[in-house]
């Protein structure tokens, strides 16, 4: 009973991520570029980087970098936290 | 219907994937393969971004030494750093279920999903 | 500022709740006082007649938690049984009713019905 | 775990991995790699170590680095460059390139061979989340390492 | 220095947290560093929402040249981070702030004999720093970012007391919940990057074209959204959640639900905003949800035995009435007349309800909590008589109780009050179902009230006494503030909630961005 469903909403949702796929615009041809090109022109004036990756990375973007740090800050307080030696509190 | 099957192929690819993932996280029953089904999908979704960023005949976005053709015809970099936020929030998420997971091991003694219930109702 | 919010069919304001609270306790306050004044503490009065019997422990009569509304989970028990098979505490059955409600809210969103 | 091949194998490449992850951190900004990577990769040097020795060693190797305070180290860097950018810009911004100061060199337009005296603030971001990282990734393992050990004895 | 101030609310609680680990055992000192970082954190925010109520939106680009400065000079689209704050997002900051210092000073006595303290209270102040990004961005994959960072957050504080097998079982399923639940947002987010070359919500909206492979992509954010705040039938989590977590942390923890819940109404009114026919169709999807959320939820929580279950089920159907109200104000919201009459009062009464109900539900969680500190167990077979013992736990019980049954002059009533009336305009059903569901709210804490705080004192109670200082100064606040926005429903419906409320319907001011473009 559960299996079954289970398997039917499984593939319902499953359908539509094909069709989101199948239907999506084709690959290797992105519409539009306005954001990229502006960094891959101007990275190398505004960000002073070659590597127009890291400057997206660490100056456009960079407040995301800053949130991608403290998750892995968070995820070390996390699992430091959850492996602390408990002393027999065990209940 | 802008595209096709055989244009969109990574796409489709990205697709199985993410129906592999989901398959691995219901119908397991080892706690461990459910988190590898998670990690499945992170991968999916990586992969994703990254062929979302892609331009035909482009080059990787690094000027410098590169090939003289490369100027105008870069791909697009923010999926990467897009990709690589991910990767990185992907690997916290990983490893603080596995934490859990050798927790709910040493409370429970096994990791079958199915006597890992003692919260229900 | 007036503190008088306005509904579309009413509106609220503390200072007729506050009137009509001193109100009612003056009713209440009225009935209560010509109750029976011959009522005596510390005295037979306040011990239940059990025909005899002596007065058993207050642990014992104390109704617990789980027996409250004991009636309305019973008149409503084929309701309840539904509800206890949904609520698996499985991980995996979590994830598979998001897949499910995924699945129909995409449908009704595309158009479907 | 701990046979000869994997301790002398680590023997011979730690050194060269660690040097490996400094230099992608270090050259972030210029070549492929970044912060996160080099960092990853510098860990995963201090991870071949960790796999390579006894419990009692690790310990004693690692009881005496301060990964924690590396890790809050590099994360208030990161704060700290961002902060920066508030006198008279925004949060976060670039504030160091073309200035001259240190990393502070202007990048010559096109294609170039790279300089590493360039990046302004991307270098140093580069290099606290490299810190960052390492040391996160680091003590994610060891702990691991730790408990696992542990509960190995005890069985 | 007031311009920075939408970055200086998210880098505080950061640094807060950053600095928390340096303070090995000292946990004295650990914790007031906590109390005294959220605290200005809830100076901050109120500065914020007065900028924001006088000013109007405030823009915020990061790494741009100027604050403001959307667009770079002669360029079209928008390239940078940028927050984008308007009353609603504001509104919800005060929430978060105000309920992580409630819950950094009931902690303060509530965990003290716990070790790990200092990871602890960092983690509460990276979740409250996850929840104020979440409620202030507005690009899509920083908010993809946050909702990370708030799972994260938020499943290693359940994990906690990793002595208890429960609570690690409670952790890995929020994690996976929320794991799950984000890595469909990031696809979303990932098709509309894929169709439009941008992350700008703002912008985005402006140039969704509602084609197939974008409902597909809306269909996926509003499950996930629903997912994250526990919307039936997907709420299995918050119960378990909310159980295992420790009290002073069930206040956030609420918060990042409804920041969750926030972000659902973001992503209906902003993104769905242009589309004239489906809209109806979503705001009956979510009128549906919600009253579905409110009955079952409830009538769950009438058979559990253990307390903070029980009031995690009252979380999950209180969530019902903001899902109604919202959705009511949301199937009128492209009939101008519909919508002055009752469809932005529906709108207020979801919005207002969910401050309403976080510090409600947060009183009555911390009252849980104080009777688990005292008494060593949630299980309401084994309590009673406990109102001698405790009995300022007891009047804040009650007075939460009171609220969340919606009973006047507490703050559950008004804004209940105008979900009734406004959702007896589109449907009277919903409204029936609505006050069904409180009356069997106020009967299920009858129930509670009855078995744990009633009865004759039981002996192995004798030597309890009250809980100490800091818990019922907490308690207190909460208690007070309570009657305050019960009392004066209007005056925070004026300042707060009505700007808020005009600032989800008027999407296409948020589309401009800040007037530029």
């Amino acid at each position: 009973m559960r299996k079954a469903l289970g398997l039917f909403a499984f593939l319902a949702f499953v359908l539509f991520l094909f069709a989101a796929a199948i239907s999506l615009r084709p690959f290797g041809e992105p519409p539009h570029a306005e954001m990229d090109s502006y960094f891959i022109e101007h990275a190398q004036e505004e960000a002073s980087a070659n590597n127009v990756v890291t400057s997206v990375v660490f100056d456009y973007r960079g407040f995301d970098t800053l949130g991608e740090a403290t998750v892995l800050f968070t995820a070390v307080s996390g699992v430091l936290m959850a492996l602390r030696h408990y002393g027999g509190k065990e209940k | 219907m802008n595209g096709s099957l055989f244009v969109n192929f990574p796409f489709i690819v990205v697709a199985l994937l993410l129906a592999l993932g989901f398959y691995t996280i219901g119908f397991k029953r080892n706690l461990i393969k459910v988190v590898i089904g998670v990690e499945i999908l992170e991968g999916a979704v990586n992969m994703f971004i990254v062929a979302l960023g892609y331009v035909k005949g482009g080059y990787a976005p690094i000027y410098t030494q590169a090939p003289q053709e490369a100027v105008g015809k870069m791909v697009l970099p923010t999926p990467q750093a897009l990709t690589l936020t991910s990767i990185v929030i992907g690997v916290a998420v990983t490893a603080l279920m596995l934490a859990f997971a050798v927790n709910i091991y040493r409370h429970y003694g096994t990791l079958d999903v199915t006597r890992v219930r003692r919260l229900r109702g | 500022m007036s503190f008088t919010l306005t509904t579309p069919s009413g509106f609220w304001n503390p200072l007729f709740w506050v009137i009509f609270l001193a109100l009612f306790g003056l009713i209440a306050y009225l009935i209560y006082s010509r109750g029976n004044p011959s009522y005596k503490k510390e005295s037979d009065q306040v011990r239940p007649y059990l025909s005899g019997n002596i007065e058993p422990a207050k642990e014992k009569v104390q109704v617990k938690a789980g027996d409250i509304y004991w009636g309305f989970i019973e008149a409503l028990k084929g309701y309840y049984k539904i509800l206890e098979a949904i609520h698996t505490g499985d991980i995996r059955d979590y994830i598979l009713w998001y897949l499910g409600v995924g699945a129909i809210v995409t449908f009704i969103l595309i158009g479907g019905v | 775990m701990t046979t000869t091949i994997i301790k002398t194998t680590t023997r011979l490449l730690a050194p060269l991995i660690l040097v490996f992850g400094s230099y992608i951190i270090l050259h972030g900004h210029l070549t492929p790699g970044g912060g996160f990577q080099g960092g990853a990769v510098f860990a995963s040097g201090l991870i071949l170590l960790i796999v390579a020795n006894v419990r009692d060693k690790v310990q004693e190797l690692f009881e005496k680095t301060p990964l924690t305070q590396l890790e809050s180290l590099g994360a208030l860097g990161f704060l700290g460059i961002g902060l920066l950018g508030l006198m008279s810009y925004t949060f976060l911004k670039n504030a160091i390139a073309n200035s001259g100061f240190l990393f502070g060199g202007t990048t010559p337009q096109g294609i170039n061979p790279g300089y590493l005296n360039t990046g302004g603030t991307l270098s140093y971001l580069n290099i606290f989340v490299g810190t960052k990282v390492l040391a996160g990734l680091t003590s994610i393992i060891l702990i691991f390492f730790l408990i696992l050990r542990r509960e190995r004895d005890e069985w | 220095m007031i311009e920075h101030l939408p970055a200086l609310m998210v880098a505080l609680p950061l640094f807060g947290a950053f600095i928390a680990p340096l303070f090995k055992k000292h946990y004295k000192g650990v914790s007031i560093w906590a109390i005294f970082i959220t605290g200005i954190s809830v100076v901050l925010s109120l500065l914020l929402t007065k900028e924001v109520v006088t000013n109007g939106i405030i823009m915020y680009v990061f790494g741009a040249d100027k604050p403001t400065l959307v667009l770079p000079s002669g360029y079209v689209v928008p390239i940078r981070i940028m927050f984008e704050v308007d009353a609603m997002g504001a509104f919800m900051a005060i929430s978060a702030t105000l309920m992580s210092f409630v819950g950094a000073i009931y902690s303060y006595s509530h965990v003290k004999k716990d070790t790990g303290l200092e990871k602890y209270y960092a983690l509460l102040m990276l979740l409250e720093a996850g929840i104020l990004g979440m409620v202030l961005t507005g690009d899509l994959f920083n908010l993809f970012v946050f909702l990370e960072i708030a799972g994260i957050a938020g499943s290693a504080l359940v994990g906690f007391r990793n002595y208890r097998g429960e609570a690690s079982e409670a952790g890995i399923k929020y994690l996976m919940v929320s794991s799950v639940a984000s890595l469909m947002v990031l696809f979303a987010v990932g098709i509309f990057y894929g169709q439009y070359g941008n992350l700008n919500l703002a912008y985005i909206a402006k140039n969704v074209s509602f084609n197939m492979v974008d409902m597909i992509a809306l269909g996926l954010l509003f499950a996930s959204f629903a997912m994250k705040c526990g919307a039936v039938p997907m709420h299995y989590w918050v119960p378990d959640a909310y159980t295992e977590v420790p009290a002073g942390i069930n206040p956030p923890l609420l918060v990042a639900t409804y920041a969750s819940l926030y972000a659902l109404f973001r992503v209906s009114f902003t993104l769905f905003a242009n589309v004239v026919i489906d809209l109806a169709r979503v705001g009956w999807i979510m009128s549906i949800l919600g009253v579905l959320t409110m009955f079952i939820g409830v009538t769950m929580a009438l058979i559990q035995k253990d307390v903070k279950r029980l009031m995690s089920y009252h979380a999950i159907s209180q969530t019902g009435y903001m899902l109604l109200g919202v959705g009511v104000g949301l199937t009128v919201l492209h009939d101008p007349s519909k919508l002055a009459e009752f469809g932005r009062d529906a709108m207020a009464g979801g919005v207002f309800h969910i401050i309403n109900h976080i510090i409600y539900k947060s009183l009555l969680l911390m009252t849980a909590g104080a009777l688990f500190y005292v008494t060593g167990t949630r299980n309401l077979n084994e309590m009673g008589g406990l109102a001698r013992k405790m009995p300022i736990t007891t009047i804040s019980f009650m007075i939460g109780a009171a609220a969340i049954s919606g009973l006047p002059p507490f703050n559950g009533f008004a804004s209940k009050f105008l979900i009734y009336e406004t959702s007896y305009r589109l449907n009277p059903l919903l409204t029936v179902f609505a006050m069904v569901t409180s009356v069997l709210t106020l009967a299920s804490f009858v129930k509670v009230f009855a078995s744990a705080f009633l009865g004759p004192p039981l002996e192995k109670f004798e030597n309890k006494r009250e809980v100490p200082k800091p818990m019922i100064v907490a308690m207190l606040i909460l208690a007070a503030l309570c009657i305050l926005f019960g009392l004066f429903p209007n005056v925070v419906l004026d300042k707060l909630v009505y700007p808020a409320v005009d600032a989800l319907i008027n999407f296409a001011q948020y589309h401009s961005w800040g007037g530029l473009a």
